[in-house]
């Protein structure tokens, strides 16, 4: 059973498509997506996957269990980044703990996506508004980062800088990934609650459309990913050890919750994928112009060149063997 | 007349871009998707998805008077955010 | 009834996502569609509808009725360019008010596409060939702007320039976007007529992911509108005022027209959007080459920062309020 | 019946659009699917090929007509170019003949693709084994060209250069295209063998989507090539005449194979499309690096100029023709 | 020798590859995509998708000799559509 | 200093920014998708989905004792491949 899981997630297509990528880049080939195609299936991916979601919640409604579940993640999105500083500021300098930390406090969406996927597969169901909680988990992550690197560092560098608000607030909440994913979930919700009618004709873009599209951003995720591995001797093996054990304490901590929460087998997968990985979209851009005195290419190669293959490749599929142990199962 | 090369990250361009023209030049130009080496290590274009960007390259032609004040405005910008400048001779086609 | 039927063009997606659009502008989110995406959708968009279109002439044949629709709307676009330059002399040189005109004499495809999903969400019935209409409004008003820039412009300035027809014609008749639609509204009527087995084939990718790609473009025209407000300061109000007052009388210039025609509903619904929007894809790149005295601001920003926004938000619900008044709908 | 096979290549949608993208050269249109568009079409064509030729590979299986179908496609890539060569070294250097030999040896996708279309209107079966053929007859071209050039060579313009087998074997088997042709054959493979499940979410992508696609990226093709027909005169007649003549004798050797080999109609139209295409995907960016003295307008405009719509337009009915008048159809 | 700078709409910029070709130039480079400011105000990207285009940068590297012709080949479309030049200094690498 | 502009295919660039990193300079920028003409004829991006390319713009601004031995790192690559390259006169901004 546990192997079948792990196969069923490696011989998937997405998943298949992630190492083809990755393959590439190890022989040598010159496969690549040029600029800006991966940009077209990631703004894709957040449309779609925000529209499905809204449309989702709006049929489920917002109870008591919906709004305690994005609660406890948007509380996760909070402290999470917390715990990594403490963890990352003994061997980092505090900017790039700070940014590094909040990379791990927000999320990735396409690692959710891959995650859904293998739920399909599994043919085990999930509720919509955990879009809701994704959507909802950078933001908080962000301001938190920027918090971090403000109040830890030393005084004289400052040079007089005040923390510019305005700055801070618009990186992270209109980040143009952020206010995308966002502001697809909200026009999901209002076209399913005023004009069903209109859901119908969004499907075959936003549903039929979407696994075909994951796979192919994957095998440009798998390029990318591959290609930080290299930057990664740059960080060392400190940063490289976070990235797996991160993902694992965090998806840890969201099988507590998610249990303490008593979310069905689904959300409780999704809910711990949201825990344990890290984002390499809105953070890095948003760190880039905040906390622009760390270095990029620490946040960037342990997210994304190791928390992200790490999760996709074996965290998901061991996340659910969590889940079937723990988890009781829908009657 | 001088000739001022600026290479800068993308995601800077538009404070930049604002800088040049509070100094008052008289135009400038801008290309974008540039890759490279420098001090901060090699920047390409494989994180654009991400919104982070490449480097972009800023061409400023204007009086030689204008240069201090173009220091002044563009200078800090560069020293916070990373980025090198030149400046050369040329003269109006 | 009324206030149902804006409603019902406020709250489906493609209006809703053009409004994110805006609002991303309006908060200073850096969301944006990095170029040449936007100009995927909109060569998709125009191959699409140019197909469909030419699939369903084929359908319908070339009656009397078709020819004369037809007919009156190419000579609406010959007419309101003329309309319009004696509004704008009043206030705009001559170069300028003879670009602006040839925009308001042209069309636009992204609000005739609205329209029809508009349509569609009501479940009004239009026909096919009034995309021919669409495709044969472009180039008549290019030539009648061109025409008016010539003539009237004064004699000194010419420095014994000749008009160089060759290089006017090119521009009416061979811009890629014009190009494009009737080519493909010839295809889909030859695929039609000879080899039906292809048109089932082509459904996925013309039909099914019409509606979706419509909504992702709008998001990006609704970004680019909203840049183009910031030109209006140095347009000035009268162009504003031009750009709103335009669609109106034209609207009403066509359900007038669409009275006398007897068309139904539908097609009524979409001869007034035909009259009433303005082009900001073929006329600027044409008036670029053909009139370069003229300020591209003012025509892209009056077309595409006031009118679009209108004709999308405001004008077609409020042309269908008055259709529903004065066509008589179908027994 | 003759008549009616060329009519229905010449009125199918993709045809149509090849022609509508000749047309805009010819009379001189701005119409045109700027950089990486066409890129992005041409990667998912074969992203979508070889998922597709896998799966239906894991339903065949490797049975031995499937071998020897694809030895024999293998034996082609590898004598093809020399009896190119032979052909072209008449009048041509060592370099350019090598290089446009390499060019013939190796296939079109694009052509394949069409022929499969082709096939699918006129309701004739084929395996989808025939992308294994298709995949792999691309790198063996590629290597025998570069030896035909090293080999050939005056011995002083070596300049001690030695030749780079890394480098030449990493233009043959990891250039981008064939690398992500190759892989998604092998995806496509292992999803159908190990988890179906995900073959019908992919089918929306790689099946429903790419009659159209293929459409749109033909417009472009259809460019392309005419803007290469510019080119020709650079290379004279002899190439023009080779460009015509080389497809017809190699769709000859083809037939002949595949009635040797008992390959049904559908099959045999495909493998003779393979022998009679010429590459100007992988081969030029091949050579371009391995043979840097050959000059690419010649083996590029030959190759697409000439050969591709030669193919295109005349060449696949006309094999289909001989096909059945020499293959017997399945009882 | 000289490097000339041109900067230009992209719309523009096949008239004038024509009339450096006929200038007799040995070569010359062109960078599309450019946006920036000018005393025609600023130009970006966004109505890229109506064939509007950006600007586009034109690189020549030519003897002096040929700048006269070159100046009156191109002169004049600069002077119709817009755009600026500037010329510099430049040695063969 | 000396200002170093590079012009050659894209599919040579890796290679020609591996010899610029050996030879020792601070820094390079590279911008893709240049169109052009020169001995070799008229590129343009047509084929770009075939991976062949259009050209490259490499610039590198360094001291004048790098001069040397860039020339004789990246000169051959050139003289292999194709492409042209100038120097001219440059300050720090
Ligand atoms: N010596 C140089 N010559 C040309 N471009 C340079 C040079 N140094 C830096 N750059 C460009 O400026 C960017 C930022 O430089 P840096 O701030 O030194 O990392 C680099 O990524 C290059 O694109
Ligand atoms: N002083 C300048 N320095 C650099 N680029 C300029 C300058 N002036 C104009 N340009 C470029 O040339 C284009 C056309 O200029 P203009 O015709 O003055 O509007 C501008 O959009 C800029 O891209
Ligand atoms: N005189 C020149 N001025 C500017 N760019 C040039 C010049 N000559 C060549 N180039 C560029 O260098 C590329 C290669 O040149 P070549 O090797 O001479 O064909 C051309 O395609 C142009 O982009
Ligand atoms: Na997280
Ligand atoms: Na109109
Ligand atoms: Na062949």
């Amino acid at each position: 059973m546990q192997s079948n899981l792990v196969l069923q997630n490696l011989l998937s297509a997405p998943v298949l498509f992630f190492f083809l990528g990755i393959l590439g880049v190890l022989l040598g080939s010159d496969l690549e997506l040029p600029t800006p195609l991966p940009k077209l299936f990631s703004l894709y991916l957040l449309l779609a996957i925000g529209f499905k979601g809204g449309m989702e919640l709006a049929q489920s409604g917002l109870g008591s269990q919906v709004l305690l579940t994005i609660g406890a993640a948007v509380a996760m999105s909070l402290l999470v980044p917390l715990s990594s500083f403490l963890m990352l500021r003994t061997r980092l300098d505090t900017y790039n703990a700070a940014a590094t930390a909040a990379a791990y406090g927000s999320i990735s969406a396409v690692t959710f996506i891959t995650a859904q996927s293998f739920l399909n597969v599994l043919a085990v169901e999930f509720d919509g508004f955990m879009v809701a909680a994704l959507a909802l988990m950078e933001s908080p992550a962000i301001v938190v980062g920027v918090l971090l690197a403000r109040l830890t560092a030393p005084r004289d560098e400052g040079e007089g800088e005040t923390l510019q608000w305005r700055e801070v607030l618009q990186e992270a909440f209109l980040n143009g990934s952020i206010f995308l994913l966002v502001g697809s979930l909200v026009i999901g919700f209002v076209v399913a609650s005023f004009s069903p009618a209109g859901l119908e004709k969004m499907d075959p873009f936003t549903e039929k459309l979407f696994y075909g599209a994951l796979c192919f951003f994957l095998l440009d995720m798998g390029i990318v990913a591959a290609q930080r591995l290299k930057d990664l001797r740059q960080a060392g093996s400190f940063l490289i050890a976070f990235a797996i054990l991160a993902p694992l304490l965090h998806a840890a901590a969201g099988l507590a919750i998610a249990r303490v929460l008593g979310l069905p087998q689904g959300d409780a997968l999704l809910f711990m994928v949201l825990c344990a990985s890290a984002s390499y979209i809105a953070v890095p851009a948003a760190m880039r112009m905040t906390v622009p005195q760390a270095n990029p290419s620490f946040y960037i190669s342990s997210a994304l060149g190791v928390t992200f293959p790490f999760n996709v490749v074996v965290g998901i599929p061991l996340y659910m063997l969590l889940v079937q142990r723990l988890i009781p199962s829908a009657p | 007349m001088n000739r001022i090369d600026l290479f800068l990250s993308e995601r800077e361009v538009a404070r930049v871009c604002r800088a040049i023209r509070e100094s008052g030049a008289p135009g400038y130009s801008v290309m974008r998707h540039v890759t490279g080496m420098g001090v901060g290590g090699a920047i390409d274009e494989a994180m654009d998805f991400s919104g982070l960007g490449a480097n972009a390259h800023v061409i400023v032609f204007c009086e030689p008077e204008l240069l201090p004040k173009l220091r002044s405005l563009v200078g800090p910008l560069m020293r916070r955010y990373g980025g090198v400048g030149f400046v050369s001779q040329a003269e109006p086609f």
